[in-house]
């Protein structure tokens, strides 16, 4: 049948920028020799697609957004031993003999947010229980996207029974009720044990499911791919596929997804300390301060309010930035 | 249709069996409570009475054994005087109140369906209307406003969003309408308010998250669904905006919206721990949080067995209304 | 009921639309403008709402947690009451007159002979027979699931002879128990005990009708018929309106076959709520007549409602209770413990603790720091009769250097334990604060409250809260069971056979002055050892609406409904 | 002049989007006459498909913008029609097939209902009027068993006879113009065979006009009487089929019929597809758009877009270097890069 016109389509602005500068260089003389296409195609995307993904992030006002109140939050959470106590007390230690005066002020220069019934900087302890909330979100979603994508690859590669086990695990896994099951597994720990340390870990390792799932239909569909099999046919060990071709394409709507989960697993530790299984005090986390003042809703509401404004914000933050690093991946998820 | 719905149900065996396998080994290898002195508070009862109670709830014998009774007991058919009889299943009785399972389930399940049922009303009005007029007018004010206001709910704590409402329309708006008019904050009934007044904040709170994610998907999926070719053929057809939306796209959205929603109802039937503490509504979300925590353990095994099927239920009949919007399906073959 | 709701709140509404149109303001609650001088007689009629939490159980039989006994005691009349002008004295109820012989061992009780059951059958010594021989039996049937459950109450009657023979199985009846005639029951207790009087008392103890027990109670709609576990009959001033709606209210009339006076309330709805705070929030909005004052609300709510004069009578402006109740907070120390069985630390321990702070932070003032284990109103308290049971930072630092411990040097990080979820966190914060003070190191160990009973019952705890409530206004119980060396209760694991000794002889003299002085003395010898540190005396912390009147709610924790009354002009509000 | 049933006009089409304005049709301009069949042709988005989509009121505006120009339909300004009007001629007067059958039909519902849609729209057809019509034009289009076919639902069809029902779709009103954007390219070679004769036999039935979009020149020589090339947007040549395949003026299509495999010349047997890509439509520059890729190219192809001018009989291409002393076409050696 009769040729067709070259279709390549494409629409890089950057790569279209390059041919014209190619081109134009050479109109005055000779054609000059245009780079091989389907070659150059390829390698401008590998080499730019995160180059790509964080210019069109910074383009995302409202990711940027995000992403510099995410930075705040943090360094605020980590310098805070270096300026909280000083600038507005140990919000950490209680004074018993002056906490009766100090207990239930509204805001002020000395204390931004007032203090809480124990007489406590509210603005100070707002700020530790970043910390937590920090801590707890990034390191739940690291063990979710590590067990999750290591069991997702397993599954995804080698199929078959392995990939039924995993699977059918995952349905139970989803099967019950999030917060059901870590208030469950939180429950029945050990008093000694309870603590920041295994809310992250019931956290992340209840996350896994939607991670291994995720993974696996990435792996599938890439391995579909030419480019794997024409890796396999050279004799690519099942390892190195793994790693040299299949990881680095399947990785994108993980990294979405994680983006969120942080924001998700923030709000799970708010929902367990505020049920009591998370973090324990004397140690200060957003959902801990909310449900130690719970009793104070009706004469002193900006006790609930202000860290309950510090869970909102961050978390907001976090899906839009999971949202502008979505779009900026160009990754097709499910809302 | 049949075999797809034999396929469900043997799928959820093994969901079933882990489940409640995973329940029992966790409730025999990490006791360390003590859930029959709890009974009597912190005062110690006399040791006979604390092993009659012991020898009544069958904990002083091994997990598997506790296994295979809470199995055989489930079965609702039994033999009685030899013969075989309906009795429906018995799931025990509580430790903490000696009340029967079911009894308590009972009492606990219509209050959580008729919770979930105001809040996926809530879902399927507000969501699905917030996500079509968002996807209708994209880039309007509209648009920016659902979108916005998604991702804020998306990101509330729920129990948060729950006590603000309190305070907002139980607290503050009482004060500022001199008691006048006002929102119950707590329960199920009272002699003051019809019960679906109650309904209002627990519903609006159960509801807010998963609004927000059917209005999100509802309007990705509108967008998605207008980019498709048979959407141009239709307009090419001569159909009116209005026609291409409400008779092609919106079917086509509707599916996974649908599927989103059915899902979550199920979620919502397994009771919502978090809406009820707040609102102290009398659901079998509450029920089973209160039970984990006083490791009152039949009332766990009866709640998540309970909750188990009336999730697989839902989900077949997710499955089956799926299937119903997707021609696709039913007739097997997703077509390529 | 539900169409009177309706009108009640679309009267609400149109009047709120109309006032707030017309600019008039609305209508704010009436608490503080004084009402006209009419209603100083009391009126019959009315409903009172009143919160609890969903009770384990309200037959009797089983009855525990101040939650069903609330109910209980508004349904039943045991032998005896505790007066409710001064709750360390009782008053005779069920029985007319009773008397203990010599050396009160053998009790009898002479019932009086108008008291019936609210479904006219009248009360005799067997119901009381039965009664409490169901309570000792280990088989009994709850009524509710048709399956044995024993009661978890029996304690009450462990005095009684032959009782442990029924709580083994070994007999169905206790020796000790006899119906002489139909008024007449005859009590023989297995040791000397002149508190007797008291303990029968208890709600819990009263008289139950066999045959409504074993063959259901008729609701009164139909021929249908319920587990008396759900609709209990008996002999108080209230009956059962309907069985028993789980998780939302339990209803009860006036009894009009009661002997005593008639109540003047029409009935008591206790309205159930999972927690007071929800309870409060109804309170606030009109919805209920009594309540209790969660935290951080008490001085907003004496602000709003005024203070009770006695701190137990709920008046009009003078709404909120503040009575102190007989129980104790106190923290444990493992007396068996590598370092607590040290005596200077367990002094240096007690110094150390800011009760004042608690009291004032957390309970915005509204609770009494403890200065002895027995609480005031109880005979045998004497103020400051635990010496160390106050707040002395020097002496406690002198204390923790004569344990060997000078600043806390030498001593491991001790563990403070506590169950989660009872609001005790922060008391245990305060706690923390003090001890660290004074250079004692602690962690939390919270635990959930099973977890947290096994473990004191194990006696692996270090230091751990406890609260004692009296069951009845008796030093005896308190001494006995949290010091006496053969106490289930005694979890501090204190061992002094000089106090077994002496409790044991106390409770053989029958002249209740004479018993108090010797409680007393002994209240003083376990204060010198400080086996525990006694943190605060429990208060009320109760409102009442407006409109009810001369409502008393006692230093026990019961609630006196029929003597109740409501304004007539009191509005819901 | 004989007014003509389709006159495009200078058409301009524009998409504003956040990287700047995307003149997607720039300029295009043609007539079309009963009976008659135009075969645009062009790479992927040089706008063929776009400008036909403008006809047709199926460009979502914004982004779109239409910038000038006009479409005259029978006389009428199809531009100025108000919206309802002018969705009475979609799939009545002027209707379109689309290159994928896969993705065209709506996959929930029946292909009867679907095909009785414009019927009930466009000609008040009662539902059960509607699918009887629907049965015929089934077996028009060569559909076996099209009783029972018509209650069933796309995935049940090949591809193939899925272009058919497209067809079929598109005739059920006699519409006077039927535009056909690459209505084979999703096909197997022997289908869009099948496909093509089905059109022709059909336009010969009804005498309506085609506009065949499509890169395939193969299509384009069988069928077509007119053809129109485009690149980035503008028409670069146009003329009669014969003009443009016998005697091309412009270097563009000089490369596209180097493009095809030639019986009639037996040279090498070399194919040489055209080297580069085409430009972006984003804030194109004011020169000939081709001139980056174009062998020919000098200076003077830098400074300013070239217009159309008259070449032959009816022959239009818009080339600067055309007239020029010595420009011709010229044998050049392939790059090697294989099609």
């Amino acid at each position: 049948m009769a040729g067709r016109v070259n279709d390549v389509d494409t629409e890089k602005r950057t790569h279209e920028q390059q041919l014209i500068r190619d081109g134009v260089h050479d109109v005055a003389g000779q054609p000059g020799p245009m780079p091989p296409l389907i070659e150059e195609h390829v390698q401008h995307q590998t080499r730019t697609l995160w180059g790509d993904a964080w210019y069109r992030l910074r383009r995302n006002r409202l990711a940027l957004v995000a992403l510099i109140w995410i930075a705040i939050v943090a360094l605020a959470a980590v310098t805070a031993d270096l300026w909280v106590p000083r600038m507005f007390g140990d919000p950490l230690t209680i004074n018993t003999q002056t906490a009766s005066a100090e207990r239930l002020q509204g805001p002020s220069w000395e204390h931004p947010f007032g203090t809480d019934d124990l007489g406590r900087d509210l603005f100070g302890r707002v700020v530790y229980g970043a910390r937590v909330s920090l801590t707890v979100g990034v390191l739940a979603t690291l063990i979710s996207v590590l067990v999750g994508v290591a069991l997702g690859a397993v599954s995804g590669f080698y199929g078959k029974f392995l990939d039924a086990l995993i699977m059918r695990t995952t349905d139970i896994f989803l099967a019950f009720p999030y917060i059901l099951f870590s208030i469950l597994i939180l429950a029945v720990l050990p008093p000694e044990m309870r603590g920041i340390v295994p809310v992250i870990l019931a956290i992340g390792l209840l996350g896994w499911p939607t991670f291994a799932r995720l993974f696996r239909s990435s792996v599938l569909s890439v391995k579909e791919n030419d480019y794997v099999a024409a890796g396999r046919a050279l004799g690519a060990s099942d390892a190195r596929l793994m790693f040299r071709h299949i990881a680095p394409n399947a990785i994108a709507p993980i990294i979405v997804y994680a983006t969120m989960s942080i924001g998700g697993a923030i709000l799970t530790e708010a929902a367990l300390s505020f049920l009591g299984l998370g973090v324990q005090p004397p140690g200060v986390s957003w959902g801990q301060m909310i449900e130690s003042s719970r009793g104070y809703l009706v004469t002193q509401p900006l006790l609930v309010a202000w860290p309950g404004l510090a869970i909102l914000s961050t978390v907001l933050a976090f899906t839009l930035l999971g949202d502008g690093v979505r779009d900026a991946l160009d990754v097709k998820m499910k809302d | 249709m049949l075999q797809y719905i034999t396929k469900r149900i043997v799928q959820f065996v093994p969901v079933f069996f882990g489940v409640t396998l995973a329940l029992f080994l966790i409730a025999n290898y990490m006791p360390g409570a003590d859930p029959i002195q709890m009974r009597f508070g912190e005062r110690t009862p006399p040791p006979e009475i604390k092993a009659a109670l012991i020898k009544q709830y069958g904990l002083d014998r091994p997990w598997y054994v506790q296994y295979g009774k809470y199995l055989v007991a489930l079965s609702p058919v039994k033999s009685v005087n030899g013969s075989l009889q309906w009795t429906g299943p018995d799931l025990g009785t509580s430790i903490y109140t000696g009340r029967p399972v079911t009894t308590i389930l009972a009492e606990t399940y219509p209050h959580t369906i008729r919770l979930a049922l105001v809040a996926i009303m809530i879902e399927i009005v507000v969501g699905i209307g917030a996500g079509v007029i968002s996807a209708v007018k994209q880039y309007s004010i509209w648009d920016v406003l659902v979108t916005l206001s998604t991702s804020i709910l998306v990101s509330l704590p729920v129990f948060w969003l729950g006590l603000m409402l309190q305070y907002f329309f139980g607290i503050w708006l009482k004060g500022a309408t001199g008691g006048a008019f006002y929102l119950p904050i707590s329960g199920a009934s009272s002699p003051f308010f019809p019960d679906w007044v109650h309904m209002i904040l627990p519903g609006i709170t159960l509801a807010s998250v998963s609004t927000a994610y059917a209005a999100r998907i509802m309007r990705s999926q509108l967008l998605e669904v207008t980019t498709q070719d048979y959407i141009r053929t239709a307009r090419a057809k001569g159909l009116s905006e209005r026609g291409v939306l409400w008779r092609h796209a919106m079917k086509n959205a509707l599916i996974p919206v649908v599927t989103f929603i059915g899902l979550d109802l199920g979620a919502m039937f397994a009771g919502a721990v978090l809406t009820e503490t707040v609102f102290n509504w009398p659901g079998v979300g509450s029920t089973i949080s209160r039970a984990i925590f006083q490791r009152d353990f039949p009332i766990v095994f009866g709640s998540v067995t309970a909750m188990l099927f009336a999730v697989m239920i839902i989900n077949l009949i997710v499955d089956v209304s799926y299937a119903f919007l997707d021609p696709r399906i039913r007739y097997g073959g997703a077509g390529e | 009921m539900r169409v009177q709701t309706r009108k009640w709140l679309v009267t609400v509404l149109v009047v709120g639309l109309l006032a707030s149109v017309a600019g008039i303001g609305g209508c704010a609650p009436k608490a503080q403008e004084p009402e006209a001088p009419a209603a100083n007689e009391p009126v019959k009629g009315g409903t009172m709402s009143f919160y609890i939490g969903e009770p384990a159980y309200i037959d009797p039989y089983n009855c525990q947690e101040t939650e069903g006994m609330q109910v209980t005691q508004a349904l039943f009349d045991s032998l005896t009451n505790f007066d409710p002008a001064d709750s360390t004295k009782v008053i005779p109820a069920a029985a007319e007159s009773w008397e203990p012989n010599e050396d009160a061992t053998v009790w009898t009780f002479k019932l009086n002979p108008n008291g019936k059951f609210s479904d006219g059958t009248p009360v005799t010594a067997a119901d009381f027979v039965y009664a409490w021989n169901r309570i000792a039996n280990p088989e009994t049937i709850n009524t509710a699931t048709g399956k044995a459950d024993p009661s978890i109450i029996s304690y009450h009657l462990g005095f009684i002879a032959g009782f442990d023979d029924v709580a083994a199985g070994k007999a169905k009846e206790m020796s000790g128990l006899k119906a002489i005639d139909d008024l007449t029951l005859e009590v023989t207790l297995s040791q000397p005990f002149a508190d007797f009087e008291y303990v029968v008392a208890h709600p819990s103890l009263a008289p139950v009708p066999k045959a409504l027990v074993e063959g259901g109670v008729p609701t009164g709609s139909g021929e249908t018929t319920v587990a008396y576990g759900e609709m209990p009959v008996g002999n108080g001033p209230f009956k059962m309106a309907e069985p028993w709606k789980h998780n939302q209210y339990i209803k009860v009339v006036r009894n009009d076959n009661y002997m005593g006076d008639a109540a003047y309330l029409d009935g008591v709805e206790f309205r159930i709520f999972k927690d007071p705070e929800t309870a409060y929030t109804e309170f606030e909005a009109g919805n209920l007549d009594f309540t209790q004052i969660g935290e951080g609300k008490i001085n907003d709510a004496i602000a709003k409602y005024g203070e009770s004069d006695d701190g137990y009578t709920v008046a009009e402006g003078k709404q909120v209770l503040l009575g102190p109740e007989l129980s104790t907070y106190y923290l444990i120390m493992n007396n068996e413990d590598e370092f607590l069985k040290n005596k200077d630390l367990r002094k240096a321990i007690t110094l150390a603790i800011n009760r004042q702070a608690i009291c004032d932070t957390v309970f915005e003032g509204t609770r009494e720091p403890a200065d002895s284990i027995l609480p005031p109103g109880m005979a045998g308290y004497k103020a400051g009769a635990w010496a160390d049971s106050k707040y002395d930072m020097e002496a406690a630092k002198t204390a923790l250097e004569a344990a060997g411990y000078p600043g806390g040097k030498g001593l491991p990080t001790l563990k403070l334990a506590f169950n989660s979820g009872g609001g005790h966190e922060k008391i245990m914060e305060l706690v923390q604060a003090d001890l660290k003070a004074i250079g004692i190191n602690t962690e939390f160990e919270s635990a959930d409250f099973p977890v947290y009973l096994k473990q004191l019952d194990e006696g692996k705890h270090q230091l751990a809260r406890l609260g004692w409530v009296a069951d009845y206004p008796i030093a005896y119980n308190f001494l006995y069971a949290l010091f006496d060396s053969k106490s289930t209760d005694n979890k501090a694991l204190y061992k002094n056979p000089a106090v077994d000794e002496a409790i044991k002889a106390a409770e053989k003299i029958t002249d209740s002055a004479a018993r108090a002085e010797e409680f007393a003395k002994i209240d003083a010898t376990i204060g010198a050892d400080n086996p525990v540190a006694p943190l605060m005396f429990y208060k009320h912390h109760h409102v009442g609406s407006a409109r009810i009147r001369d409502f008393k709610f006692n230093a026990l924790y019961f609630g006196n409904f029929e003597k109740a009354w409501i304004a007539a002009d009191g509005a819901a509000k | 002049m004989a007014e003509h049933l389709l006159e495009v006009d200078d058409l301009r089409m524009h998409f504003h989007t956040r990287d700047g304005v995307v003149k997607a049709v720039d300029g295009v301009t043609y007539t079309l006459d009963a009976g008659e069949t135009l075969g645009v042709v062009g790479e992927s988005g040089s706008g063929k498909s776009v400008h036909a989509l403008t006809m047709m009121g199926l460009v979502p505006m914004p982004p779109g913008r239409i910038e000038g120009g006009d479409v005259r339909f029978k006389g009428r300004s199809l531009l100025a029609l108000p919206d309802e009007e002018r969705r009475r001629i979609r799939g009545n007067e002027i209707a379109m097939i689309f290159q994928d059958p896969m993705t065209s039909l709506n996959p929930v519902y029946r292909v009867g209902r679907q095909l009785a849609e414009p019927l009930m729209i466009h000609k008040g057809m009662s539902k059960k009027d509607a699918w009887a019509r629907a049965v015929e034009l089934l077996r028009l289009v060569g559909i076996p068993h099209p009783e029972s076919r018509v209650r069933d639902y796309p995935h049940q069809f090949s591809g193939g006879m899925r272009q058919r029902v497209m067809i079929a779709m598109a005739l059920a009103c006699d519409p006077d113009i039927l535009i056909a954007d690459e209505p084979t390219t999703a096909l197997d070679v022997t289908i869009q065979a099948q496909i093509m004769e089905l059109m022709q036999e059909l336009q010969q039935r009804t005498n309506s006009a085609i506009i065949m979009i499509t890169h395939d020149l193969g299509v384009v020589a069988d069928m077509a009487d007119r053809v129109l090339v485009m690149y980035a947007g503008r028409p670069v040549e146009y003329g009669s089929t014969d003009e443009v395949f016998y005697r091309p003026k412009h270097p563009y299509t000089w490369g596209l019929m180097d493009s095809i495999p030639r019986h009639d010349v037996t040279t090498k047997g070399e194919l040489c597809p055209i080297k580069g890509q085409p430009p972006s439509l984003i804030d194109a520059p004011e020169r000939c758009s081709f001139a980056p890729r174009c062998p020919y190219a000098t200076t003077v192809c830098l400074e300013s877009v070239p217009v159309l001018r008259t070449v032959g009989e009816g022959h239009l291409a818009s080339c600067h270097r055309i007239g020029e002393e010595g420009f011709s076409r010229i044998e050049l050696p392939c790059a090697g890069v294989g099609a």
